[in-house]
């Protein structure tokens, strides 16, 4: 057990009043030189990220199976990548704190970083210490929408468009009814703007909108009831997985039945398996299906996180890409690596860097706000099914009226 | 074969409020524990049934080490302590109360002639009942459970002496049949009256032991135990 | 909405909040504990009894295991209390029902992670419909439970001997001890029946309101006021606390313009309700 | 204060008169020369401590912060509260309203978050008033559940309505010009002003907790019917610590939103307060140095399983071991720790308390004589619990400068007199005036107000407290602390120095009387003041006693088994059996009454 042995640990170091304690350093990554002679033993490049570790670990376990696999092969010049993940416990103080972790320990660059609040309190930090992240997973608005944060998914506000527009245009349902979790004032003015694009490009509006959801509510009965003296043909819901299992539970018990629209943080095989309703679920996966091993380079993700013991899910996709991106972007520089040269080398790039993971090409670039990935690859759990089914076409956000928004925040 | 108390200390909070009490309670014997208010005759009972632990000295049972033993092993081993203020469950009826320890039909219905009057009211919620009705359901319940031994802490407390009087002879009755009793009393004339031992206690330490007849011949002696 | 949907609307969450309200009320009255896990015992054993479906057992095995592992974990817990806090206030041994609550929230979380736990529930649809009002099937079954475990513990209580002990124990515990009765052994009873009952509930509802290791807590909240409507000594009132709470909830979330009072308005019901009803001054013991 | 000093005292027969006054807070510097310390300290570390490490250590801070603030009702008024984190919310949302949605940074420059900051921990504090207003009839723990429905109810409408900072995407500047959380040297300018803030809250806290008000609280969470007895309302003192731990709770949240600049609702959420809950009663929170050491757990943990690379969660679950096993040994790492010290202060000699009443010389006064001035009127007083008849038509007088004896055998309604007479079975019929007041319908506290208090049988003098903490607060506001110091030493008591845990119960209860005393009543009653005392102590107290009515100006009204006592000291006697008066009169007549003893003694063969 470990309790016992931490337990102790806690009370040896508490009793001795430990803010003495030596400055944290991070644990490197293990280099392994039983599976190539040309393993990596130089100088590190030091390399953070921030994550909701409970929420979404596998974000960074992909991009550390990513780095393994590069100083495996020999790293940049003989120089291993040192990769550290500080948890900010979705916590908005541990999220500085971390941040302060990650830059006192010398990183060159944040890559891979999955948590629900790191930009939004963070964002300013990075701008102000000259470093830039490659998000594995942006979820809030400010992700999508400052100068140093550059995400790899397309996140919630575009996910937002693409599955209404999906809806409205390729299903052709004419009521959207919405269901929607409005969390911060900067998000709910995000999902605004996303729906008013979703108008703008469709000529479309919701039926009925019910912004009054919270995030662990004890019971959507009200909800679901409100929603069923009104006339939808499809259903809305932007929450998160469990809240949107529970709340089509509900649906189900009073007899509703609608077809529902969901956001891609509902794409996993646990939501398939645990899904007993009674119509199709359709959402927007930020990247290519993780099921579908005919698209290109899915098989080499598919084995580089068998390899290392990785769930195949949309949320390694994105660490998987976000590493892949920060190699690139590396090999790119010419001289030392230091924070300041790969800040000057991500924001001095001009050719995108293909991904047919992706779906779209990558570029950082030296724009206010950043969003390289605007597609979406609709998929569908069929009812009475558990397995999510592709069904595309690709959703491309410039070709279907997609406008970036690039201030979040404003009521 | 008796209940022994050796050299028994009980300590509440900081000082000791039974200091080397030594008596012998015998079956089919009536023992009677007299004394002023404080003196730590109700602690000296919760000592031997486990309420609160002594804190030196020995007490046996028939043998058994009873300082050993939970307060529910050193009840189902035959020890019952009927507690000062009548502990009925107020919610349970008359028959319900004496269900409790009873375990055999027998067993009930001999609890319950000892008190006939009881019997009218048996499944009346004991709360209803008059407080010298309720004290009489607390000694049938302890009766109905065939103790071997019965500590009976202030049976008198808030009745009038008639009904006090009534319980007395029931008290001799139970101890007749091969019941070790120790009676703690405040009505000391009529407590003594069916004793067959007494003993004296003040502040806490034992100031006279032997025949009830000795002591109630001595109204000094009584007085001085009595009053403090 | 009329009185008479809002009602059908609260009943549909409101029977789960009632389940649970009568077993805190059980609780509170035999075991003097207002436990504040009693929801999270029910889920942990729920999710832990998932972990076997890949057996292709019966669903009424995956079901028992998740009472038996709920009931142990409940018994463990009332076993701690019963053993050092035996003689404690109400609020003593209530406080180590919260501690075990963060426990159980972080342990669900490291054993189950935070994704949706596949936990269907057994009972989906409605059972008739008139209009837009729909009577959930589930809802009607977690009502009957709350009817059904009050009514049958109230039989229990007055007409079996076991029943006899327990209310003997609620009364008076030290002198139910000193008659020989295994107070201890009997409050575990209690503790495991009700964490056994806990994990039923949850399993009928299934993730459609036990997604997550969060509706421990967020469960927990409507029972706890559901069991103040009855002061948390009658469950007939708890059931209906358990339905006033549910029906709240359902008719407010239809005025979207009240939206920052609806979450306010239960709580304050309750308050308000328990002040009238107990408008009695009571001091802390009895003298 | 040491065995010596307390002779010293005692032993004059007027204290009053030239003997020096005693030591009564303990040295006046010891708080501020700890605040100096901590603040050359916290100096100290911020310029010595790594950038992380300082941040690190606002964070203990602030958690302390909290913590310092649950203590108060969790630690010291005994009550589960679950909504800490709620305050501190409030807190927070207020200044950030302040600071980002209006002109009062403009206005006041660097000072405007000190002011926001004290207006979010008022509006707190209303929050922390409305919390407990239910504590008017809830008791006990259905308050913990009231306070956890708050908890989530706010979570949600946190939710709804966000922090102000997101509404404009605005960051909230913090104190006199420090540079936000991006900005290195700012974190160390705000961890110094965060060190500030702590120290000056915790010496509020340190006296708070030494005045009345600390009194109060702790009186509550030991017993709520003593606490009214000594003319303290017991919602107030509920109330009040409500108020003061969310005011606190509230500054810590405007600490949290100053250290990040802008805040979201996780921060706040239920679980986090029900961690903090469960980690004040671990450390003891009401402790101020155990509220910094539980400020270092609550941080240091997570830190530590970082470092280890352990999953987060295992913290809330040590914080639930921790809590478990301090709530099974009914004890804290505080209160460990103190009691440590006391037995090796005892060890070392330095706290022999004991009464002294017994060396002292008697004063000789004789039994007093009752005046012509009824003082306390009772008529048809009847008190019933269900079918059974308490107490019924019982009719009496007592007469101003009288100690009267209330006697008669167990049960014969005693104790039941004396609860209705002051007001906790207010189901009474009948009435009851004392000095022309009528007495019937008021609660407890406004009795005890009205001239009239009470003494207890069970002990109902809180151990956490010192013997002058305790007096004063008995004593009332306007108690003059010479008469307290003269009163004690009357009747033999500890100095005011002394902890009352080191003292016994029987001097505890003589302590109970002399404070009683020197609150200055016109009546007191004294429900068997004697039990616990020894025959010496006995004959010395009511040596004591016979002086009272004449030396203090206080009627008396004994309820005693102890008919030496009675004889000693009453002039008058009232005899109750079976919640009847069964006789009343001079000492002597009463006593000789055959029916007196008959019923007392259940024999009539006693008469002799």
């Amino acid at each position: 057990m470990h309790s016992s042995r931490n337990l102790k640990a806690v009370a040896a170091i508490a009793a001795v009043g430990a803010l003495t304690l030596a400055a944290c350093s991070g644990t490197s990554a293990s280099d392994d030189p039983s599976s190539e002679g040309s393993a990596a033993t130089g100088d590190p490049i030091v390399v953070a990220a921030l994550s909701g570790l409970t929420f979404f670990p596998e974000a960074p376990e992909a991009v550390q199976a990513v780095f393994d696999d590069y100083n495996a092969a020999g790293g940049l010049d003989g120089r291993p990548i040192d990769y550290t993940v500080y948890d900010d416990k979705t916590d908005p103080a541990a999220s500085a704190t971390a941040a302060q972790d990650a830059l006192s320990s010398g990183a060159v660059a944040l890559v891979g970083g999955s948590s629900l609040l790191d930009c939004a309190v963070n964002h300013t930090t990075w701008e102000e210490n000259g470093i830039v992240s490659i998000q594995g997973t942006g979820v809030d608005p400010y992700c999508f929408a400052t100068p140093n944060i550059a995400p790899t998914n397309t996140g919630p506000y575009f996910d937002t468009f693409a599955t209404l527009y999906y809806g409205s245009e390729e299903l052709g349902f004419e009521n959207i009814c919405a269901i929607m979790v409005p969390d911060e004032a900067a998000a709910k003015a995000a999902y605004e703007q996303a729906i008013a694009s979703w108008s703008a490009s469709t000529g479309k509006e919701l039926s009925y909108l019910d912004t009054t959801l919270v995030r662990g509510q004890a019971s959507y009965a009200g909800n679901v009831s409100s929603l069923k003296s009104e006339t939808c043909d499809a259903l809305f819901v932007a929450e998160v997985g469990d809240a949107v299992l529970a709340l089509l539970g509900e649906a189900s018990n009073q007899g509703v039945d609608l077809p529902v629209l969901v956001l891609t943080s509902a794409y996993s095989d646990q939501f398939a398996a645990s899904a007993a309703y009674s119509s199709d679920i359709y959402l927007p996966a930020e990247w290519a299906p993780y099921g579908d091993m005919t698209i290109d380079g899915m098989q080499d993700w598919a084995d580089s996180m068998d390899a290392h013991g990785v769930p195949k899910t949309a949320f390694s996709q994105g660490g998987y890409l976000a590493a892949q991106y920060f190699i690139d972007i590396l090999e790119s520089i010419d001289g030392d690596v230091t924070r300041e040269s790969f800040t000057a080398a991500a924001k001095g790039m001009t050719d995108p860097i293909d991904s047919p993971i992706a779906q779209a090409p990558f570029l950082f670039g030296d724009a206010d706000f950043h969003q390289p990935n605007n597609t979406a690859y609709p998929v569908v759990l069929r009812a009475g099914t558990n397995e999510w089914e592709s069904l595309g076409p690709l959703l491309i956000g410039d070709e279907i009226g997609w406008q970036y928004s690039t201030v979040p925040a404003g009521t | 074969m008796s209940l022994v108390l050796d050299d028994v200390t009980v300590r509440r909070g900081i000082g000791p409020v039974i200091s080397n009490v030594s008596l012998e309670v015998e079956p089919g014997k009536i023992t009677t524990l007299v004394g002023p208010n404080g003196a730590g005759k109700t602690s000296l009972l919760e000592a031997i049934s486990g309420v609160v632990q002594a804190a030196g000295g020995t007490i046996t049972m028939d043998g058994t080490d009873l300082r050993k033993l939970s307060r529910r092993r050193r009840s189902t081993a035959g020890l019952k302590h009927v507690e000062q203020g009548r502990m009925i469950f107020p919610s349970l009826t008359v028959r319900e109360n004496l269900k409790l320890t009873a375990r055999t039909q027998a067993d009930f219905e001999e609890a319950l002639a000892l008190f006939p009057e009881l019997e009218k009211r048996i499944d009346n919620a004991t709360v209803l009942l008059s407080g010298g009705e309720q004290q009489m359901v607390v000694l049938a319940r302890a009766f109905a459970a065939k103790p071997r031994y019965l500590l009976l802490d202030e049976m008198s407390l808030g009745l009038a002496p008639v009904v006090f009087l009534r319980l007395m002879p029931i008290i001799k009755q139970i101890s007749e049949t091969g019941v070790g009793v120790l009676l703690v009393e405040q009505f000391a004339h009529m407590a003594l009256g069916v004793a067959d031992d007494a003993v004296v206690v003040t502040s806490g330490r034992v100031s006279y032991q032997g025949e009830p007849q000795g002591l109630l011949s001595d109204e000094d002696l009584l007085k001085q135990a009595y009053l403090g | 909405m009329d009185i008479l949907g809002s009602l059908v609307v609260g009943l549909s969450s409101g029977g789960l909040y009632a389940a649970f309200g009568v077993l805190l009320v059980l609780m509170a009255t035999l075991t003097r504990v207002i436990n504040f896990s009693q929801v999270a015992v029910g889920v942990f054993g729920a999710y832990l009894s998932l972990r076997f479906i890949p057996l292709d057992l019966p669903t009424w095995v995956i079901i028992l295991i998740a009472m038996v592992t709920a009931a142990a974990i409940s018994a463990l817990l009332g076993w701690i209390i019963a053993t050092w806090l035996g003689e404690s206030s109400t609020t003593a041994r209530s406080a180590v029902t919260v501690a075990t609550l963060l426990g159980l929230i972080s342990l669900s979380f490291l054993v189950f992670g935070t994704r949706p736990q596949a936990n269907p529930p057994l009972l989906v649809g409605p059972l008739f419909t008139f209009g837009d009002i729909a009577v959930t099937k589930v809802g009607v079954l977690m009502l009957a439970l709350a009817v059904g475990i009050a009514a049958v513990s109230r039989l229990l209580l007055t007409k079996t001997s076991l029943g006899v002990r327990l209310r003997a124990i609620a009364d008076r515990q030290t002198a139910a001890e000193l008659l020989g009765i295994n107070v201890k052994g009997l409050q575990l009873f209690v503790w495991a029946q009700t964490g056994a009952m806990s994990a039923l509930f949850i399993s009928i509802v299934g993730n459609a309101q036990a997604g997550s290791a969060n509706s421990m807590i967020v469960l927990l909240i409507p029972a706890a006021a559901a069991a103040l409507v009855g002061a948390f000594t009658n469950v007939w009132l708890a059931v209906a606390g358990g339905l006033l709470v549910g029906a709240l909830q359902g008719v407010l979330t239809g005025f979207p313009s009240i939206t920052l009072l609806t979450d306010w308005v239960p709580l304050t019901v309750i308050v308000l309700f328990l002040l009238w009803n107990q408008r009695k001054e009571v001091w802390d013991v009895a003298r | 204060m040491s065995l010596a000093d307390t002779t010293a005292a005692t032993s004059s027969r007027q204290p009053d008169a030239g003997s020096p006054a005693p030591r009564r807070h303990g040295p006046w510097w010891f708080p501020w020369a700890v605040a100096l310390g901590v603040t050359v300290l916290a100096t100290g570390l911020a310029f010595a401590l790594p950038d992380y490490w300082l941040l690190i250590a606002t964070s203990v801070l602030v958690a302390m912060m909290s913590l310092l603030g649950l203590g108060i009702v969790t630690g010291t008024a005994g009550m589960i509260a679950l909504c800490q984190l709620s305050f501190a919310a409030v807190g927070g949302w207020v200044m950030d309203l302040l600071m980002t949605q209006t002109a009062l940074p403009e206005l006041l420059g660097g000072a405007a978050f000190v002011v926001a900051m004290l207006v979010g921990a008022t509006a707190a504090s209303l929050l922390g008033l409305i919390v407990g207003l239910p504590a008017l009839r809830l008791r006990g723990v259905n308050l913990a559940v009231v306070t956890l429905g708050v908890a989530a109810a706010l979570d949600m409408t946190l939710q709804k309505v966000s922090f102000p900072d997101q509404w404009t995407n605005e960051r909230v500047q913090r104190p006199f010009g420090i540079p936000g959380a991006e900005d290195l040297s700012g974190n160390r300018s705000y961890f110094l002003f965060v060190a500030g803030v702590v120290i000056i809250v915790a010496l509020g806290v340190f006296y708070l907790q030494r005045s009345r008000w600390g009194a109060g609280w702790r009186m509550v969470a030991f017993s709520e019917r003593g606490t009214a007895s000594t003319g303290t309302s017991v919602t107030s003192a509920k109330l009040s610590a409500f108020m003061v731990s969310a005011f606190i709770g509230g500054i810590a949240g405007s600490l949290m939103v100053g250290q990040i600049t802008t805040a979201n609702y996780i921060t706040f959420q239920t679980l986090n307060s029900l961690g903090l809950y469960v980690l004040s009663m671990a450390v003891g929170a009401h402790l101020i140095e155990m509220a910094f050491f539980g400020g270092i757990l609550f941080v240091l943990i997570p830190e530590i399983l970082k470092q280890f690379n352990i999953p987060l969660e295992w913290a809330s679950i040590i914080y639930a071991v921790l809590g478990i096993q301090a709530l099974t040994t009914k004890s804290s790492m505080g209160n460990d720790l103190r009691r440590m010290i006391l037995a090796w202060q005892r060890k070392r000699g330095l706290n022999s308390i004991e009464s002294t009443l017994v060396s002292l010389e008697p004063v000789g006064a004789p039994v007093p004589a009752a005046s012509d001035n009824v003082l306390l009127e009772v008529k048809d007083l009847r008190v019933e619990f269900g079918a059974v008849v308490a107490l019924s038509d019982v009719t009496m007088q007592l007469h101003e400068g009288e100690i009267l004896g209330l006697i008669g055998p167990n049960g014969a309604g005693k104790s039941t007199f004396v609860d209705s007479l002051t007001g906790f079975l207010p189901h009474h019929t009948g009435s009851v005036t004392l000095d022309g007041v009528e007495l019937d319908s008021l609660a407890p506290h406004k009795i005890a107000r009205a001239g009239l208090r009470r003494t207890f049988q069970q002990d109902r003098v809180p151990s956490t407290m010192t013997v002058g903490a305790y007096a004063r607060f008995v004593g009332g506001k306007e108690v003059d602390e010479d008469l307290i110091d003269e009163v004690l030493a009357f009747f033999g008591c500890p100095g005011t120095q002394a902890p009352l845990q080191m003292v016994d119960v029987g001097t505890r209860r003589l302590i109970e009387v002399a404070a009683n005393i020197a609150a200055g009543p016109k009546l007191l009653l004294l429900d068997e003041p004697a039990a616990g005392l020894s025959h010496e102590e006995h004959v010395a107290f009511a040596d004591r006693l016979r002086a009272v009515p004449e030396r203090f100006g206080v009627s008396l009204l004994i309820i005693e088994h102890d008919l030496d006592l009675v004889r000693s000291v009453c002039s008058n006697l009232v005899v109750l059996n079976f919640g009847q008066v069964l006789a009343t009169g001079r000492q002597e007549d009463v006593l000789a009454n055959p029916e007196v003893l008959k019923a007392y003694m259940g024999e009539t063969e006693m008469v002799s």
